[in-house]
């Protein structure tokens, strides 16, 4: 990249740019325009007419967790991937299929190690670690 | 970086003339090119947001059986913009327990992860604003802004439904990011590289040479693809985060007037997004049918013409689909992400790699026909 | 020659492969993968038998080597060296080692089949001890402190898991962490070592370093205050001090004695503890350039002395074993801190393979009789006649008698040491490295035969005892009376005997007697003196890489007889020839007397029981002798903020310990009336005057502890970027 | 304008605010914040060495690699502050000075 | 002319929502600074020519650590979230006190000169070079430099990523009792 060719980030900025402009002026006429009557019935949670008890920011349950777990980990992987498939035509051009596709599948292979494991562990399953979980709160 | 907006119109005079005309100044040129077409592009994807929600309704009166909105201009085709109008001049209202950075923080956010993913859009061959050599992984990593700006949209509201709604939203969004990741990577894999002008670059010509039918695993992959973008989207039937019966709206229960109006903006050209994307990697995206030696701008409008078909056809079966199916339960959802999708897009992959090797990267077409 | 790696990596990869299968799948294999092992350490055996045999018999030179590196990565910048080459370098010292660790790692694979037969933990036996096998081989192979220093956690790692593998027991997991806590002192301070010698010469690579000495890049560097090569050599050798269980860190070796046998006999007698001593000898030049020599040499003297003071009392056989390995690790470091540099290194061998043959005799008689307290065996010699061969034949090598090897490399210490001490110049106070030496060597000889005539000798007093066992191997049913006569089984007896062949003394110095005369092998008799000498350092310098995958093809050169030399090592003459020749002289007949003397007072002892043993006579040292002196109690008292109490026992032991060499020679009156005053200088001024003082310093020092201690990780975090920015700053980069 | 220096002062702020993240912030979770700092500023350097000195890409596959590694840290340190506020019901770091119990 | 701007933009953000990060009083808000310093950080890749870097950065930071991190951040809330919540203005409990910051900017600044030392004895060896005219297309390099050069370490980090999935998930699954 010369310098010059950085400007093809410039549309990136200039997009999340417009974004925020546009937010913000929309947000902007919208105090222009819009009433502005407040009450405390409207400023509370809308919890469908009954009174609000607590707040809601409170622990969850450890299910949520345990699906970002998963997904960080298969995000990496394949990012870590993205690499290598966009240069495996290349390599195959070269040749080197064989190895590129030995060194490929053994990483996909661990892969599928993780999602096999946690599957029969029962992390994807929903319902029953709900259940697991119910009981443990007892 | 292999072409930008700026480094396909140069290759015309009527560049040359207006370099002149800003007195030879290129990044200023380059940034008022930038911004005219950035403009365009935001213009027409929030009109076909806005012409989204009317379809939605129309459509949907039609698989109903009713007549749909009639009242506004013909057909009631304007009805957006009384429902832009409406959300303006709304009263504002946020709840006085609401984390007051965060909830006007969260549709922002949302907003700049979609427009940002405009920016590799390939409208056609010459009229992408930027053809970046991770176009299609950018595009992925971006678009991930929305899943925080859902969660922290449902936090912020500090109302028990905004937060279920959010977090199952959240855990939604990144769930299903992963089959369609890899089915992506399956397409990188066949088209030898992450730009969209690479991979249009492979499936010029007939529709038998898009990647779908490259071989039986793309095809395969195409479905994954379109199934996880629907759920990336909180589309029916994935819409458990906004699910009326059960969670009153989901995470912007709380969220009136203009910061709901972004947050549904965003949420309808990321659909659109997606359609498009899909479009552009199985579908051939805006490539002629036919193979023509020049290249002048009406046949990159016409190239516009054709991806925005494609990407509106796709936009057609989505909101099909949402007035089809049923809503899955929560554990239908995670189920059909990580014990099947997920498996079958890893098997595609495999499929995939394994059959560039074999094969030598050619497709069922060059198979049969002989071609490359 | 010709030699690639292809030649070289089967020593280091046969064991990995096999500890890869045996740990994934050694459930599944017939007998959970053991007979892999110990192929695989068969198919290293074999090649480093290659390789000695190449590097011995005549076929390179003297000073030839084989290094191969690669860059693992290169931080170079300017004329700035900051790299890490990784690779293999093999001279002579590496090519014996490396057959001595293989061919004994086998011996002990071979008999642990037998041993461990029907154990729970079998299989997970034949997972660590292959993979610590390699590491040591690693280590021996690698060509620079970085990998040496992998190897190294690998095989702390490995002894800490075969110490706690019988995991129910609470004590065993307890002597593995101490293992590991102890020796990871030590460790730290081999790390800041190496970064300190990185820092200066940008590379930890043998070659480098020694080139570096010779050109005198070291000179003029100093670390707050000291000299760079004082600073580095100290604590390199700090970290050969952990591993290597010298004086103030031995504390975890006897406790090691936790696992298995066999597991023990690799790595707590022949190759672990050894790999301090190892290290020592490679940065020998760097030693000598920091002047830390002498300081070796004393470490190497205490320990010596007080692991044999203490294994005089121990009743559990594997306690005597440990003891005397200690003790003799601290001979092996007083042999590199005198100047004998192939003596050392000949200690170290020849102690590998006695001892490792002792550790699986003890194995055998554990095993067969479930029993390992020596006051309730007695009279085995009729049970286990095979056993006591390999035993009775350690036993007089480790006691340095005539033709026995132990008496070859610990003679030749010794006669170094007693040219140090006396005749060198050194300072008046260095008198301690021989007579500390001395007196340790009698003490061997008592406590080792003190052993044998408890274990085989005298009547089987096993059935007195049956009822308080308690030390058992967790299948106790079977007791005592039930040992059968011995038959030769090749898993269990041929190990033994193939290396009790070896604990003659010819094998090493190539003589029967180990002395100038009665030569075996002709020209090359003193094969190990000729081949085993510290690094020449000039040699070193502009001396040019060979990438990893070459072939290696030196010019061989006909083999040249290099001359003994003391401190530097260096070819040339030396004009204290006569006065060595002396010294060895005198060490030699002086050894031959106090290793006889010392057998003989435990035949008085312990066969003719005509001199009441001495327990009796000094109830109160032995007491001391007993608990180790408290070191254990010292160590974990002032970690758990008890200090006061082990302090006060640790001054006790320090009183005494100045006269306790007269405790075994018979020297009584003078020793009781010593031993008294001894004791009236630890009631009355220890007590009256010490303890106010000594409370204050400890209670200060459990303070500073404390909150160093408060498990608050942003304290660590602070602690992190202090010594972080202070080291920066004092080493002024 | 742009120079190796420029990158490196960023990196150093970025690394002494993680720092005092690190230090003075008793939330664990804010504490895993810092170190994403520390390590987002060490990648930094990685890339900015391998764009004006090296001149090659390792410094890239360092930083992919210490994001690598940095995904995985959260993974485990955030799982492991989940399961210590189950246990102890804070996250406050001060009641984390045991290993056992 | 751009790159500087760019560069300038990112610099601003990384350093100002790092500062943010450190003072903000709100876990939640910590949180969100992070994530804004991640993605200026992303920007400073892009101006050093590392695209891929970049949008993985972006990637893994913001579609997943920073998730991750909201989530832990609402499993662990309870008590804390609480206490907050009643006392919008007050400081958090968890959030450090002026001891605790004397401390560590104490520390920082320590760091700081020693790194300013470190950084002026670096400075010296250096030439200072210009930026290279040419920089290609870095996806290609580093999918070579993966597969050849550091094929073990990319192997291994799957190993790495499996060993993370498995712990953390035994660690954080829901237990019987």
């Amino acid at each position: 990249m010369t310098p010059a060719q950085f400007d093809g980030l410039m549309p990136i900025v200039i997009l999340m740019g417009i974004a925020v402009l546009l937010f913000t002026g929309g947000h902007f006429v919208s105090v222009l325009l819009a009433p502005k009557k407040p009450s405390l019935l409207k400023e509370t949670p809308y919890e469908c007419g009954e009174q609000p008890v607590g707040s809601a920011w409170s622990a969850f349950n450890v299910r949520f967790y345990v699906v970002g777990l998963i997904f960080i980990i298969f995000d990496v992987e394949s990012v870590l991937m993205f690499p290598v498939a966009s240069i495996f035509k290349e390599l195959n051009e070269a040749g080197e299929g064989a190895y590129a596709l030995i060194i490929f599948l053994s990483f996909i292979s661990v892969l599928i190690e993780g999602i096999a494991y946690c599957w029969k562990k029962g992390d994807l399953d929903w319902v029953k670690s709900f259940q697991v979980s119910a009981k443990n709160n007892k | 970086m292999n072409q930008t907006l700026v480094s396909y119109l140069s290759q015309y005079e009527f560049y040359d003339v207006l370099l002149g005309i800003f007195g030879k100044n290129e990044g200023l040129l380059a940034f008022v090119v930038y911004l005219l077409f950035a403009g365009a592009v935001v213009g027409l994807c929030a009109t076909i947001g806005g012409l989204g929600t009317y379809a939605e309704r129309k459509i949907s009166a039609d698989i109903q059986q009713r007549i749909g909105p009639n009242r506004v201009g013909p057909y009631g085709i304007l009805q957006f913009l009384a429902d832009g109008v409406k959300m303006i001049t709304k009263e504002d209202v946020m709840p006085n327990t609401a984390d007051k950075f965060l909830f006007y923080l969260a549709p922002m956010l949302a907003l700049v992860g979609v427009f940002a993913t405009l920016a590799v859009l390939p409208w056609s061959s010459g009229f992408m604003m930027a053809d970046l050599n991770v176009g299609i992984f950018y595009l992925i990593a971006i678009s991930s802004l929305v899943g925080v700006s859902v969660f922290l949209g449902g936090y912020a509201s500090n109302s028990k439904w905004s937060m279920l709604g959010g977090m199952r939203g959240a855990s939604q969004i990144i769930s299903y990011e992963i089959p369609v990741t890899i089915s992506i990577l399956s397409i990188t894999l066949l088209a030898g590289g992450m730009g969209f002008g690479t991979i249009l670059g492979q499936q010029l010509g007939t529709p038998i040479n898009w990647f779908i039918f490259h071989n039986p695993f793309a095809f395969i992959a195409f479905f994954v693809y379109f199934i996880g973008a629907l759920a990336e989207t909180n589309r029916a039937p994935f819409d458990l985060p906004e699910a009326e019966s059960e969670l009153v709206s989901g995470y912007h229960t709380e969220y009136t007037g203009m910061r709901f109006g972004f947050f549904a903006l965003a949420e309808y050209i990321e659909v659109f997004v997606v359609c498009g994307v899909g479009a552009a990697l199985f579908l051939g995206g805006g490539n002629l049918p036919f193979n023509v030696q020049f290249d002048i701008i009406p046949l990159q409008l016409f190239q516009v013409v054709i991806f925005m078909t494609k990407a509106l056809l796709l936009y057609y079966v989505v909101i099909w689909i949402r007035w089809t199916f049923p809503r899955l339960r929560v554990d239908q959802l995670m189920s059909i992400c990580w014990k099947y999708l997920t498996p079958i897009a890893i098997f595609n992959l495999v499929g995939n790699a394994v059959w560039v090797v074999v094969f030598n990267g050619k497709s069922i077409a060059d198979l049969v026909f002989g071609g490359h | 020659m010709e030699y690639t790696v292809g030649s070289i990596a089967p020593i280091f990869l046969a064991p990995v492969i096999a500890f890869v299968i045996n740990a994934f799948l050694g459930r599944k294999l017939p007998r959970q993968g053991d007979w892999l092992a110990t192929l695989s350490i068969f198919v290293s055996f074999v090649f480093s038998a290659k390789i000695f045999g190449d590097f011995i018999f005549g076929k390179f030179a003297t000073d030839y080597f084989i290094h191969k590196t690669f860059t693992w990565f290169d931080l170079s910048y300017g004329a700035t060296i900051w790299k890490v080459d990784m690779g293999v370098y093999i001279d002579n010292m590496a090519a014996i080692m490396l057959l001595m660790v293989s061919g004994v790692a086998f011996l002990i694979h071979l008999f642990s089949t037998w041993y461990m037969d029907h154990d729970e933990k079998h299989g997970r036996f034949f997972v660590f001890l292959p993979l610590f096998t390699s590491a040591m081989l690693g280590l021996v192979l690698s060509d620079n402190l970085f990998s040496l220093f992998i190897f190294w956690e690998i095989m702390g790692f490995c002894s800490y898991s075969l110490i706690g593998i019988y995991n129910k027991k609470e004590k065993a997991g307890d002597a593995s962490l101490k293992a590991f806590m102890t020796t990871r002192v030590g460790d730290v301070f081999l790390l800041l070592g190496m970064v300190a010698i990185w820092m200066v010469i940008g590379s930890v690579s043998y070659v480098d370093i020694y080139a570096a000495i010779a050109e005198g890049k070291f000179a003029g560097q100093t670390v707050i205050g000291i000299s760079l090569a004082t600073f580095a050599g100290l604590c390199i050798f700090l970290g050969g001090m952990g591993k290597s269980a010298q004086f103030p860190l031995h504390v975890w070796l006897p406790d090691a004695m936790m696992g298995p046998t066999p597991g023990s006999a690799l790595i707590h007698a022949a190759t672990m503890v050894a790999a301090g001593v190892y290290l020592a000898l490679r940065m020998y030049p760097l030693m000598v350039l920091g002047d830390l020599t002498w300081f070796i040499a004393v470490i190497g003297a205490i320990t010596a002395f007080m692991a044999a003071t203490i294994a005089l009392v121990q009743t559990d056989i594997k306690a005597v074993l440990a003891f005397s390995t200690i003790s003799q690790l601290g001979y092996m470091m007083i042999g590199v801190g005198v100047g004998s540099y192939n003596a050392a290194f000949m200690h170290l061998i020849t102690h590998a393979i006695f001892k490792a043959c002792l550790f699986l005799s003890a194995g055998s008689i554990i095993h067969s009789i479930h029993e390992q307290e020596m006051p309730k065996m007695g009279g085995l010699r009729k049970y286990l006649p095979y056993t006591h061969f390999a035993m009775m034949c350690c036993t007089l090598a480790i006691a340095g008698i005539p033709f026995f090897s132990g008496f070859v490399s610990k003679d030749r210490i010794l006669g170094d040491a007693l040219y140090f001490g006396f005749m060198a110049g050194q300072s008046p106070l260095m008198a301690i490295v021989p007579i500390l030496g001395f007196a340790g060597a009698g003490l061997t000889a008592f406590y080792m035969f003190r052993m044998m005539f408890l274990t085989f000798y005298g009547e089987n007093r096993m059935n007195d005892h049956h009822h308080d066992h308690g030390h058992g191997h967790g299948h106790d049913d079977h007791h005592g009376h039930e040992i059968h006569h011995e038959h030769l089984n090749p898993r269990q007896n041929v190990p033994l005997l193939i290396l009790s062949v070896f604990t003659l003394g010819f094998w090493f110095a190539g003589t029967l007697t180990g002395q100038s005369f009665g030569k075996v092998f002709g020209a090359k008799t003193e094969w190990f003196k000729i081949l085993v000498e510290a690094p020449k350092v000039e040699k070193f310098v502009g001396h040019p890489r060979e990438t990893f995958g070459s072939t290696d093809s030196k010019p061989t050169v006909e083999l040249e007889h290099a001359h003994y030399h003391h401190q530097t090592g260096y070819a040339g003459p030396n004009p204290d020839e006569h006065k060595i020749h002396t010294a060895h002289t005198i060490g030699a007949i002086l050894s031959i007397i106090i290793a006889f003397s010392g057998v003989f007072l435990a035949y008085l002892m312990y066969i003719k029981k005509s001199v009441k043993p001495l327990a009796s006579t000094f109830s109160g040292y032995t007491e001391t002798l007993k608990n180790k002196y408290y070191f254990d109690n010292l160590y974990v008292d002032l970690i758990i903020k008890k200090g006061l109490l082990g302090f006060n026992k640790f001054l006790s032991w320090f009183d005494m310990g100045v006269y306790d060499r007269f405790a075994v020679d018979g020297w009584a009156s003078v020793n009781r009336w010593i031993f008294k005053a001894a004791k009236w200088f630890d009631n009355v001024i220890v007590d009256a005057i010490g303890v106010d003082g000594t409370g204050v310093a400890v209670n200060l020092f459990n303070l500073v502890l404390r909150i160093v201690q408060s498990g608050k990780i942003q304290f660590y975090f602070v602690m992190l970027v202090m010594v972080l920015a202070s080291y920066i700053w004092t080493l002024n980069i | 304008m742009i120079s190796l220096i420029s990158y490196l002062l960023i990196s150093l702020v970025l690394f002494i605010v993680g720092l005092v993240v690190m230090i003075s912030r008793k939330n664990i979770v804010a504490i895993l914040l810092g170190i994403e700092l520390i390590l987002n500023a060490a990648a930094l350097n990685f890339v900015a060495y391998s764009r004006f000195v090296t001149n090659n890409l390792d410094g890239h596959i360092f930083s992919l690699f210490i994001i690598v590694v940095a995904a995985a840290e959260a993974a485990v340190g955030l799982a492991i502050v989940i399961r210590f506020f189950q246990i102890k019901e804070t996250i406050h770091i001060d009641e984390a000075t045991q290993l056992r119990n | 002319m751009f790159v500087q701007l760019l560069f300038l933009l990112s610099a601003v953000l990384t350093v100002g929502c790092a500062v943010a990060v450190a003072v903000t009083k709100n876990i939640m808000h910590s949180c969100i600074f992070l994530l804004g310093s991640l993605i200026g950080i992303a920007g400073l890749y892009a101006t050093l020519g590392a695209d891929f870097v970049a949008v993985t950065q972006i990637m893994v930071y913001v579609g997943g650590i920073v998730i991750l991190m909201l989530f832990a951040v609402m499993l662990t809330g309870g008590k804390d979230f609480a206490s907050r919540a009643q006392n919008l203005l007050g400081l958090a409990p968890t959030m450090g006190n002026k001891w605790t910051y004397g401390i560590g900017l104490f520390v920082g600044l320590v760091f700081l000169l020693t790194n300013i030392k470190l950084l002026s004895s670096i400075m010296k060896s250096y030439p200072e070079k210009t930026f290279g005219n040419e920089f290609p297309s870095t996806v290609s390099q580093i999918g070579h430099l993966l597969v050849k050069d550091h094929v073990l370490a990319f192997e291994l980090s799957s190993v790495l990523l499996l060993g993370a999935l498995v712990g953390a998930a035994i660690i954080a699954r829901p237990r019987k009792q």
